[in-house]
């Protein structure tokens, strides 16, 4: 070892002319591929709140994981070991989240989620370390089943893709949802053609629908359906509903129901200037995922502020206090570090020439998630 | 008299409407060389192939080494002691001359599925590579990849490599194709001597090698046998001469 | 399930499977003829869909994005048969396989380059909404109705084309004969480029088709491409007539999998699992169907002995 | 000496130094990445003996990869939650232990191996790409929805699996075990290929004739050296989990077995050592052309274009030559 020990020494002194900045960020997130979007705009919020926050000793480390959880792992290892990063954050899907998130915490990393909210992470995983400023992955669905119980509808039909995400929506639809059920779906993942599950969604006779198909899946099931003249009301968690996608629905999206912790008109100081200064700074409306992205910016700045990064429990305690001006209005962290928030109705409409959500209600208030009990923290 | 190694029996073969082998009977008796000969297109490439395995019959037998074997595949042939050269050299061309001839010894030994022992530094497996190069006289060349042999260096090697299989019966679609004068000569005289080890079926182009060579000639046009005999019965037989050899001549 | 929903299912699964044979159709065209195995026809689709998104957005007019996603495509072939693929004729299938990965790689990142990350809009025409009344009363999309008789059409046209006219009589010979098309006198590279570019005009045209009612975004060809190869290999590569069969075979098991097997196994199973159960059983029908035709039929339904 | 021989040498010479370089000027990461270029030639060189020795041009070794990876994901779930695997009709507990892990990825590997090559030999060219690729997307679609473990999501063992008398989560050591095998397995494949399997098997691929003349089956050739291949491939997956705690479907993707399928032509085709040599560029080109810009796939196609169309040979085929015969 000593050899070694010389070398290192003589390496670092070589290396170390540079100032360092106080606080190195790592953000792992999907930039390129077919799901770059929702990357893209968690990554531009981010950066958003940092740019506003003002502060010039946060250094921000981006990489692209291609969405494949190897490469997102390969990544978090060359920031942890070599970069040395304080915090990590960045991740869009559950899949990869899981890959990465259990090992960086158990290093003693601070790992704040902008997306994903893999049950296993909210119950028996959970982890001081952890917290998750979006959602724990049934918050939507579950709000969405609470929705239809408002909303009168006792006989719905549900489908989502057949993999872990696609169960647990549905499992989260049923938890809140009182009604009956006159069809259960699963539909294979990347499926592209719903022709079939249409068809047994007219000879159903529900008086509901509910469906979880993220990213373009969602696009090719809402034109399909519209064309399809089925006129069962649809309901969905808002991921398919997204400023980034919309677009691409179009007419066929117009009037559906969907369930969200955030949405562009939420009447709140923070969200107005944030909806403004996002689209002034990038030229688009901002998205559900550009929100998180800011919440878990400003989440982090306020920490930072309160407590330096190295006092680890000092930093914990800043963050789960969650001081900071959520563009969701209320928000605070439950027991197992993930949000407690009210959940919206929004419906699609079309502004101008853009199609949009609107409020029109709350489905759920000061919602928590259900594995919470099962956390041991 | 002793019994034929090789027997076909009432052997017929049909594409559609085309009739490749009518009804053929043909035998090998050890010692012999049995030349097959007939204008281009009569069956001759077809019957070989039902003798080696490659095609099935619709009707008739094969018996080989006094055992029925016309339900068995050509690698199955071949170990029973079918020894065969191709019409269109049919070698490992990116192998060198002395692998493809262990790859016959290889063959022999029948031992194929050994993994971690050096094929090409068996003493048994060389001695019987070099021994058959030297029997067709590629020694010198056992180090060139076969793809860069002369065309009758290649017809060579097939015959080395038939060699080291020791076989019981040797079945050569046209050896001497595309030799010159002088390596069909080297040839023939070569084939000569080796009807001692095994007898030799001979399908052959060359009229003067099949006269010089063959103890007994079948003649085959039209998918059916019209003659079989010696050299002078067969030069004698009037039909012969009318369906093949005059064509020949001419 | 009721008859009605049984025949709603099999329109469904005949309307998936001719959209796959304009995929297949050009595949096998490309394979017969040049003996190419083209790993980047995906992208063509992909390239059709975004040339009719754009030129829909532009003008309005969906017949005009059709127009553009047929040219679209056929260019982008042209331009990819003379710049690479006319280099892997001779080439073994490895080199073939992998320089048509590479193609994948360079336009699906391209197109994210040029179009950005988000999907694109392209709808149905106003006039083929809706649904419309078929006997027996089974009401049906008009739109989806239109794929299939396009795609019926487009079939027929493609049979009398290589069976009545010159050029089918080239690429019959084609597949036949690679040496003997040569003998004949005719012109070879252009022979391929045109076939190339009809592959992938056709490619292109379904892309544009079902971009109307999918999600138009980088990477669409994907699952496409995989399911036309497996059209192909139950068809038996090469022939055209294999390629109509198989899309229909692999449309109706895909279709009618998804739908009746969850059934099937909620028969004796708790419904959840079954639900779950049968769609995983469904996702696999497809290849368990081409593995089974490959065990009896190692050249495919099509593909001669 | 040869040029292949000294090219050989240094690659592996390279793979030696450059971690332990990298372990003195404490840069852990580079070990993981070598780590990674250690592992994808090992799944290489299984798919190399298939495709460069026998001709089979399999587009479905991503299955095997995926199989040994979950065959890891699996024993170490068990051992981790002390829940037994089976306990009817006997008890089949988890474990953490690698051989044992290593053992069990390559039988399984081995027998879907016989099964899928079985059923797959049957066909031959673009047939054998197509049906290889099928079963591939068959066991993906089943991992997806596989929810007992973990569908697409994957399973996560925080800590890495045991090896006696080493410490398996400090990067050298792991790669230290990582290279040793790649060593045996080249060591391995190198003598097979001049054995009588490995010459009869060459002597297949360039001719069926003459191999049937010679009494032998090419089927059977074919099908040896299929299930020989995708149980090495199998235990680069379990590796290759190993080294990222983590196994999820996506080993399963066809665009895996494009990959590994990459790594094998960029080296040089039925080369020896030529899938490390793909392998290392391919890390190499991912780690810098990564950086350069986001849309970087572009130009890893145009470098693999290039390669396909002007190197052919790969690597070895660029410094090298032309494969020498040897014997």
């Amino acid at each position: 070892m000593t050899l070694k020990s010389m070398i290192a020494a003589a390496a670092f002194a070589a290396l170390a002319g540079g100032a360092q900045a106080d606080v190195k960020v790592g953000m792992i997130t999907t930039l390129s591929g077919g799901g770059a979007g929702l990357g893209l705009d968690v990554r531009d919020g981010f950066l958003l709140a940092l740019k506003q926050s003002g502060r010039d000793d946060i250094e921000m480390i981006i990489e692209d994981d291609q969405q494949k959880p190897d490469v997102a792992v390969q990544i978090a290892d060359r920031m942890i070991q070599a970069e040395d990063v304080d915090v990590l954050t960045g991740i869009i899907w559950s899949n990869l989240a899981m890959a990465v998130v259990p090992g960086a915490v158990a290093q003693g990393k601070i790992y704040l989620s902008p997306n994903a909210g893999p049950s296993a992470l909210a119950g028996k995983g959970c982890h001081p370390n952890y917290f998750n400023v979006a959602w724990q992955n049934d918050n939507l669905h579950e709000a969405a089943g609470a929705y239809a119980n408002s909303a009168g509808y006792t006989n719905s039909f549900i489908l989502a893709p057949n993999y872990p995400a696609g169960q647990d929506a549905l499992t989260g639809y049923k938890r809140f949802y009182e009604g009956e059920l006159s069809g259960e779906v699963y539909t294979k993942l990347g499926q592209t053609d719903y022709a079939a599950e249409i068809a047994q969604i007219r000879a159903s006779g529900a008086d509901s629908v509910f469906f979880f198909l993220p990213g373009g899946m969602g696009i090719s099931f809402l034109k399909q359906y519209a064309d399809s003249g089925v006129d069962i009301p649809l309901i969905g968690p808002a991921f398919s509903f997204d400023q980034g996608i919309l677009q691409a629905v179009g007419d066929a999206a117009l009037g559906v129901v969907n369930t969200s912790q955030w949405a562009k008109d939420l009447d709140n100081p923070a969200n107005a200037a944030f909806v403004e200064s996002f689209e002034a700074e990038y030229g688009r409306l901002p998205s559900l995922y550009a929100s998180q992205g800011f919440d878990t910016g400003n989440l982090m700045i306020s920490a930072l502020d309160k407590a330096e990064v190295s006092d680890v429990e000092g930093f914990r305690a800043a963050l789960k206090a969650a001081d900071f001006a959520s563009t969701r209005g209320d928000f605070a962290f439950g027991p197992n570090n993930h949000p407690i928030q009210d959940i919206y109705v929004r419906e699609v409409i079309k502004e101008g020439d853009i199609y949009t959500n609107k409020t029109i209600g709350v489905a759920i208030e000061n919602h928590a998630d259900a594995y919470a009990a099962e956390c041991g923290m | 008299m002793t019994d034929p190694v090789l027997e076909v029996r009432g052997v017929s073969k049909s594409f559609g409407a085309l009739i490749a082998s009518n009804d053929i009977n043909l035998d090998l008796y050890p010692g012999e060389i049995h030349a097959l000969i007939g204008p281009n297109g009569a069956g001759k490439s077809t019957l070989i192939k039902q003798i080696s395995g490659g095609l099935r019959p619709d009707s008739g037998r094969v018996h080989f080494a006094g055992r029925d074997v016309t339900d068995l595949s050509t690698a199955a042939r071949a170990r029973l002691g079918m020894g065969r050269t191709f019409q269109i050299s049919s070698l490992a061309m990116d192998y060198t001359v002395l692998q493809n001839a262990v790859l016959g010894a290889l063959g022999h030994r029948g031992d194929v599925f050994r993994f971690f022992r050096p094929a090409m530094t068996d003493p048994e497996l060389l001695d019987r590579a070099r021994d058959s190069l030297e029997t067709v006289g590629l020694e010198e060349f056992h180090a060139v990849r076969t793809s860069e042999l002369s065309h009758g260096q290649r017809r060579q090697l097939e015959v080395a490599v038939a060699l080291t299989l020791s076989p019981k019966v040797f079945l050569m679609d046209e050896p001497m194709a595309g030799l010159g004068g002088e390596g069909s000569h080297r040839l023939m005289g070569f084939l000569d001597g080796l009807r001692s080890q095994a007898p030799i079926l001979l399908v052959e182009h060359d009229m003067d090698a099949v006269f010089a060579l063959a103890d007994r000639i079948s003649v085959l046009v039209y998918g059916e046998i019209i003659a079989t005999g010696t050299v002078g019965e067969i030069r004698e037989n009037p039909e012969v001469r009318s369906a093949y050899l005059g064509e020949e001549d001419a | 399930m009721s008859s009605i929903l049984l025949i709603e299912q099999a329109l469904n699964g005949l309307q998936f499977g001719v959209m796959l044979f304009l995929m297949a159709a050009g595949l096998t065209l490309i394979f017969g003829v040049m003996g190419l195995i083209n790993l980047a026809h995906g992208s063509l689709f992909m390239i059709g869909a975004f040339a009719a998104a754009t030129v829909a957005a532009a003008t309005g007019s969906f017949l005009l994005a059709l127009a553009a996603s047929l040219a679209a495509a056929a260019v982008a072939g042209v331009i990819v048969e003379v710049v690479v693929i006319r280099r892997l004729y001779d080439r073994d299938h490895l080199d073939q396989v992998l320089a048509t990965f590479a193609l994948i790689l360079i336009f699906s990142e391209g197109t994210r380059w040029v179009f950005g990350s988000f999907p694109l809009f392209l709808d149905r025409p106003d006039w083929l909404s809706g649904s419309v009344m078929l006997p027996f009363g089974i009401r049906y999309s008009l739109y989806r109705l239109a794929i299939i008789l396009v795609g019926l059409a487009v079939a027929a046209a493609l049979f009398l084309m290589i069976s009545r006219t010159r050029i089918g009589i080239q690429i019959r010979a084609g597949e036949n004969d690679r040496e003997m098309i040569g003998a004949l006198g005719v012109n070879i590279s252009l022979l391929y480029t045109l076939v190339f570019a009809l592959g992938a005009a056709l490619a292109g045209f379904a892309g544009a088709l079902i971009g109307a009612i999918q999600s138009v975004q980088v990477g669409m060809g994907e699952p496409v491409l995989i399911l036309a190869f497996v059209v192909i290999v139950i068809g038996g590569i090469g022939s055209i007539k294999g390629a109509f069969i198989g899309s229909i075979l692999v449309g109706m098991t895909d279709t009618l999998g998804r739908s009746l097997l969850p059934a099937l196994f909620g028969l004796f199973m708790d419904p959840a699992a079954a639900t779950s159960v049968g769609a995983s059983l469904a996702s696999m029908s497809i290849y368990i169907l081409m593995a089974g035709v490959l065990l009896f039929r190692p050249k495919g339904l099509f593909g001669g002995t | 000496m040869r040029r292949e021989t000294i090219l050989n040498f240094s690659l592996l010479g390279l793979l030696f130094l450059f971690p332990l370089w990298a372990w003195v000027a404490d840069e852990p990461f580079l070990i993981t990445l070598a780590t990674r270029a250690v592992i994808f030639a090992i799944a290489g060189v299984g798919l190399n003996l298939a495709l460069g020795f026998g001709g089979l041009v399999s587009f479905g070794h991503a299955l095997f990869f995926g199989l040994g990876g979950y065959a890891m994901g699996i024993l170490a779930h068990h051992a981790q939650t002390y829940v037994p695997m089976f306990t009817w009709p006997f008890v089949i507990e988890g474990t953490t232990s690698m051989p044992i892990i290593w053992l069990t990825a390559i039988a399984v590997s081995a027998l879907v191996a016989l099964g899928v090559g079985a059923l797959s030999l049957r066909t031959s060219g673009v047939y054998f790409i197509m049906i290889t690729l099928a079963f591939a997307q068959m066991f993906y679609y089943f991992a997806i929805s596989w929810s007992a473990y973990g569908g697409e999501d994957g399973l996560s063992i925080y800590v890495r699996n045991e090896f006696p008398g080493l410490n398996t989560m400090d990067p050298i050591q792991f790669y230290a075990i990582c290279y040793v095998i790649l060593l045996v397995m080249l060591f391995f494949v190198f003598r097979l290929s001049r054995s009588s399997f490995g010459l009869m098997l060459g002597a297949a691929r360039q001719n069926e004739d003459r191999v049937q003349a010679l009494g032998q089956v090419p089927y059977r050739m074919y099908l040896t050296a299929f299930v020989i291949s995708g149980a090495i491939t199998g235990l680069a997956g379990a590796l290759f989990a190993d080294l990222n705690r983590f196994v999820s479907p996506v080993m399963f993707d066809w665009h895996t077995s494009g990959e590994i399928m990459i790594f094998v032509i960029l080296g040089g085709v039925g080369r020896v050592l030529g899938p490390v040599a793909g392998a290392a560029l391919f890390i190499l080109l991912e780690h810098s052309l990564g950086g350069v810009s986001d849309y970087w796939h572009i130009y890893l196609g145009a470098i693999l274009l290039g390669v396909v169309l002007f190197a052919r040979g790969g690597l070895f085929g660029l410094i090298a030559g032309r494969e020498v015969a040897h014997d």
